[in-house]
């Protein structure tokens, strides 16, 4: 079955609120439904399970919290990524450590989603990809589909976890079509998926950024280079396993995130790879990620911000010509 | 450009009312015609608020704005073209093309800034104020803000601090009955204005499409402010004609009102109430309207057309704005 | 263990107060014996506020706490022995010396926890709340919160999600005077308790130190609640006998409260203000309360005693908290 | 002179307030001053520039952003670290990004302080270290004083800087005595030190890490091992060429960071070193961080989080023993 992403989304929702009485919707406008993602959700279950909020991210995302304690699976939907910043103290003074602080008492399954990443001049506000600071939490699972399958498989699986999940689709590929299997289609949390089978180099390429290593791995097949691409799927925690195995075999790394560099992880990965995979390393990492500024409004210059498939390419390019192929 | 003051006659403001209409028409035929990058907000019908609040300030004042502000930037003294500009994402743009629609902002006229954040302006705007106080030369901060907006906490925060400090900040709530698709009566309890009483900031409603109201009301709340007596919030009754966002007809699937509604509203349409009004107790000429309609269109135009095909900005102009860039 | 349920006698209810006055009289020598690890709080002369709301709570309903928990704890029918446990950090700990003082909890008993974030218990009693009210069963979802923690954005967003939804919850605000330091008048503009009256939340201001009235108060709130009549917010004046923390007396320089003001308030007891009224009215018999406190200061000592050597507990057991341990 | 950690932090203030009478401070009881940090300050300047706020992180925040915009230079003190999250929407979606949206029109000399990190059994929501969710947003330097001297002379460089700084303080450091240059003391923020020369392996060391990594290479000195030490002085921006000289001299990094592992600055500098020296690096990048938790209460288990020299050594034994000396 082919289908777009957000409605890709909107059946895991659908699925779900149908499997689960007890999973709920909280948030803005989720009855009109800005993205579609959310969209038939009132109709059919309900304005008691299907909440439209009103401007309220702080008490939204601790009745989030509150709500799911008390026994239900809450999805909260904070429409942009850049709203989980007005939400935060709820994610991260609550929700990503009261498990621990109530030694497992409260287990919290609460799904955080909200579209992130640019690429639509919505300028600095609304175009965070902020999966990096969600991570340095700890508590919180960083989910980052770069495909319909994987946003429905990941959200149904987030929403049967019994910890926090932080949803997070890239706001650019809404719109994208791609197939989806059949039935109660899941995807576990932390398992990263090798996209494509090559042997020069890994490519580790989080979310939006999947497109992008694909269309590089192209245009660098035609120059002889074999790039392996590896989707990390969560970003939060890594599934180190597939990633190292990846570079074991290709012996260099570039890691795509459309994150700020300073808030990528990008540097997670390199870090895991330099510290358990160092010596099968040829050569540096080199990260392809947007530079440590909010992302601009002019056309041009969102382009030139998030990193694009020439980006990939030349950062191979400098890998394989300083090591040789 | 037509500048604000105190003084500002009819005719100035009816000119900045229409300036401001005038504006948005243009923005939303660009957006049809697709002209424009990114989302944009339209004002059209809300112009007497913006206009009214405007012409008790300077530029030496402060504001704080919203997703929907290039009314505010206009009233406010912000250059048409600078701000057309700004929405074509043009290197000529107030903001060089960084910020776009949701971002106008010219400190040089005391505007910090349209925000994306609902209730973003908020608390900028009490710090503003703070400022204002501090500087001792009789400044206000003021805050335009959403029916929607109020329910964020940083307004009720905002209140206690402004209480206590006496603040000079007017908090202007511009209720256009809808937070994006719902309803306020969906999302907000009770009045706007009472949220003021418990912390004993003055508060007030008004007729939003009424300039006159607004004009008395924030007369009132710029002497307190200038004088010491601290802040006020004004709720200020009006109607968005367009939609949330331009294009929305494109992802909504249902209607969230009635044509009627739109249709009684445009009868409530600030700016030819202010003209009929001003007609009938003998302050224009009563084809003044007309002229001043094209006069203004005019000039809009001649605005927006003059830098629709300004250059983009230098990809290399991001590295002015990394830490460390002086 | 003292069972908090709405048929709880008198005798019961004085219990509980000096349940909660033994435990943290225990807890303040404790602190200079340097037996506590971590900071505490103590709620000494706050004590009919907890016993009050929670005597018309069962197991079912919900409470969120602040950093001056215990009280909260105790009078919800948390167990003292694993209070003292998790106070003393050790493995037999109600969260097994991983929350501390500021982080009991009892899930069992309904207690979603106290909270070291002031204000952070809002938005999760108004989540229990929507549970409770999702549940249909007749629950409430409680909030204690402090007169600092009404400064926060996130009541002004609980009263209004409340007030929409008619949720069960209520706001119960211990007015004791000070944030930390500073007095509330320095800090909190206007009446608390008014601060519902603009969203349509009912509320009222009550002598929180006198039993009787907080049982009354919370008594209506709760049938409010129970019955589908939505949210209240009481606001129940009290005071702090202890500093804000112990052993603050080492970093103030300078008091930031007059001795008598704190005599005035010793005088108003609230333990000793029901006592009195229970033997003047015959309910108890004039040697009763000696003899109660002696069992209860026993019951307390033996209590705390019984688990100060227990162990810490296991390093091991930090894995079973991280994402994907079951 | 010789003087504790937090009245270097005092002075500094003292002395910035007294040079610029546009500075002023906000904060809850910074009258009162539970740290000693800010204690005087009101007697000497007045409530007009030393205001005690309600507890209202959000607006205080987004106050401290409006205050700067209108001409002043803002400290906002914030307590605990932890309460940056409870005032992160307008440190993340305004202070961090008003510079560029309005294209430099708007610079913000505000410094939001805090006291960050554990070891005195704060217990789960007063025991962060939250650099890295700050840094992530690309906007604000990130400083984390070690001692006293780089404590005043990073907190005076912060408040004449036109942009935001977030100037970490180590909560557990506080009571450390420090000697401080006389005079008008003052640090760089981009300005890594080297705080000990040594051969063999670098150590890069975070804030109240700096006198765990010294233990650590006391230790190891004894064993025969040469420790460098630098310390970053800001975690973000990082001053890159003295850590990437260190390694390039050493060809070994081991990175010790209070935060927790996904919090990290340990993954940044891993990244960097990794991409920028790796034909230099001759053994794997181990970081020595707090595990992916909140900090727990009860003193074994806090101890046990938090990294002490033990386990630096071991980071370096073990990187000695892979390589050879
Ligand atoms: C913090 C935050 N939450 C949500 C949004 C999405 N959003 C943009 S406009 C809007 C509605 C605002 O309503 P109102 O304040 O009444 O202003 P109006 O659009 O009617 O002018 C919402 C929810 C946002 N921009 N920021
Ligand atoms: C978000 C947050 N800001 C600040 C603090 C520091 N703090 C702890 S208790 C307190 C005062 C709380 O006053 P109040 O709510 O009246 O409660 P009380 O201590 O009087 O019981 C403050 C400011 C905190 N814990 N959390
Ligand atoms: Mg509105
Ligand atoms: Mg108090």
């Amino acid at each position: 079955m082919r289908k777009r992403m957000i409605h890709a989304i909107n059946d895991a929702l659908f699925e779900e609120m149908e499997r689960d009485e007890r999973v709920i919707l909280i948030g803005e406008d989720v009855g009109a439904s800005i993205f579609g993602d959310t969209r038939g959700l009132l109709d059919r279950f309900g304005p008691d399970r299907v909440r439209d909020t009103p401007i309220s991210e702080a008490v939204m995302g601790g009745m989030a919290v509150g709500t799911a304690a008390a026994g239900y699976r809450v999805v909260c939907h904070l429409m942009y990524a850049n709203f989980i910043y007005t939400a935060f103290d709820a994610i991260a003074n609550q929700a990503s450590r009261l498990r621990l602080m109530t030694n497992g008492q409260i287990r919290l399954p609460v799904v955080f989603m909200a579209a992130g990443g640019g690429g639509r001049s919505n300028a600095g506000q609304h175009s965070d990809y902020p999966h990096a600071p969600v991570a340095s939490l700890g508590g919180i699972y960083v989910a980052t589909p770069s495909c319909s399958a994987d946003a429905k498989g990941l959200l149904k699986t987030a929403i049967r976890t019994d910890d926090p999940v932080f949803f997070l689709q890239p706001t650019s590929r809404g719109g994208e079509m791609g197939d989806i299997p059949e039935g109660d289609h899941t995807v576990p949390l932390v398992s990263a998926h090798v996209a494509r089978q090559g042997d020069d180099v890994t490519i580790v390429a989080v979310g939006a950024m999947l497109r992008i290593a694909t269309r590089a791995a192209d245009a660098l097949a035609e120059e002889g280079v074999s790039v392996e691409i590896v989707d990390p799927r969560t970003s939060y925690p890594l599934d180190e396993d597939v990633i190292l195995a990846s570079v074991r075999k290709t012996g260099r790394l570039v890691v795509v995130d459309e994150a700020r560099a300073a808030g990528s992880v990008a540097n997670h990965i390199s870090a895991l790879v330099c510290e358990k995979a160092f010596s099968a390393l040829r050569a540096p990492i080199i990260p392809v990620t947007t530079p440590d500024l909010a992302v601009a409004y002019s056309p041009p210059l969102e382009k030139a911000m998030i990193p694009g498939p020439e980006d990939v390419v030349a950062a191979v390019q400098r890998l394989i010509k300083e090591t040789g192929q | 450009m037509i500048s604000n003051t105190r003084a500002a006659g009819s005719l100035d403001l009816l000119r900045m009312m229409l300036t401001i209409r005038k504006a948005e028409e243009r923005l939303a035929s660009d957006f049809k015609a697709g002209m424009l990058p990114g989302p944009v907000h339209l004002y059209i019908g809300q112009e007497a608020v913006a206009t009214g609040v405007c012409a008790g300030l300077d530029d030496r004042d402060w504001i704080t704005s919203t997703h929907r502000g290039h009314g505010h930037f206009l009233a406010k003294g912000g250059d048409p073209k600078a701000m057309f500009a700004e929405i074509y994402g043009r290197s000529t743009g107030i903001c060089g093309g960084f910020g776009g629609s949701m971002h106008v902002a010219d400190v040089s006229k005391g505007i910090l800034g349209a925000n994306g954040i609902v209730g973003g302006g908020v608390a900028l705007a009490t710090g503003a104020a703070l400022a204002a106080q501090l500087d001792g030369e009789n400044r206000v901060g003021v805050c335009f803000f959403g029916d929607g907006a109020a329910a964020q906490g940083v307004l009720g925060e905002a209140l206690n601090i402004a209480a206590l400090w006496k603040l000079p900040l007017i908090l202007v709530c511009e209720n256009n009955g809808f937070s994006e698709f719902s309803p306020s009566s969906n999302v907000i309890a009770g009045d706007i204005y009472r949220r003021a009483e418990p912390y004993g900031v003055p508060s007030v409603r008004i007729d939003g499409n009424d300039l006159d109201a607004v004009l008395e009301a924030s007369e009132t709340a710029l002497d307190r402010a200038r004088n010491g007596g601290g802040g006020t919030l004004i709720e200020a009754l009006t109607y968005r004609i367009h939609g949330h966002v331009e294009g929305e007809q494109a992802f909504l699937k249902t209607p969230y009102r009635a044509d009627e509604e739109i249709e009684r509203w445009r009868g409530e349409d600030p700016i030819e109430r202010y003209a009929r009004r001003l007609v009938d107790q003998g302050e224009m000429a009563s084809g003044k309207f007309a002229e001043l309609e094209e006069d203004i269109g005019r000039m809009i135009r001649d605005a927006a057309d003059s830098v629709a095909d300004d250059p983009y900005p230098e990809i290399g102009n991001l590295e002015r704005h990394r830490l460390g860039a002086e």
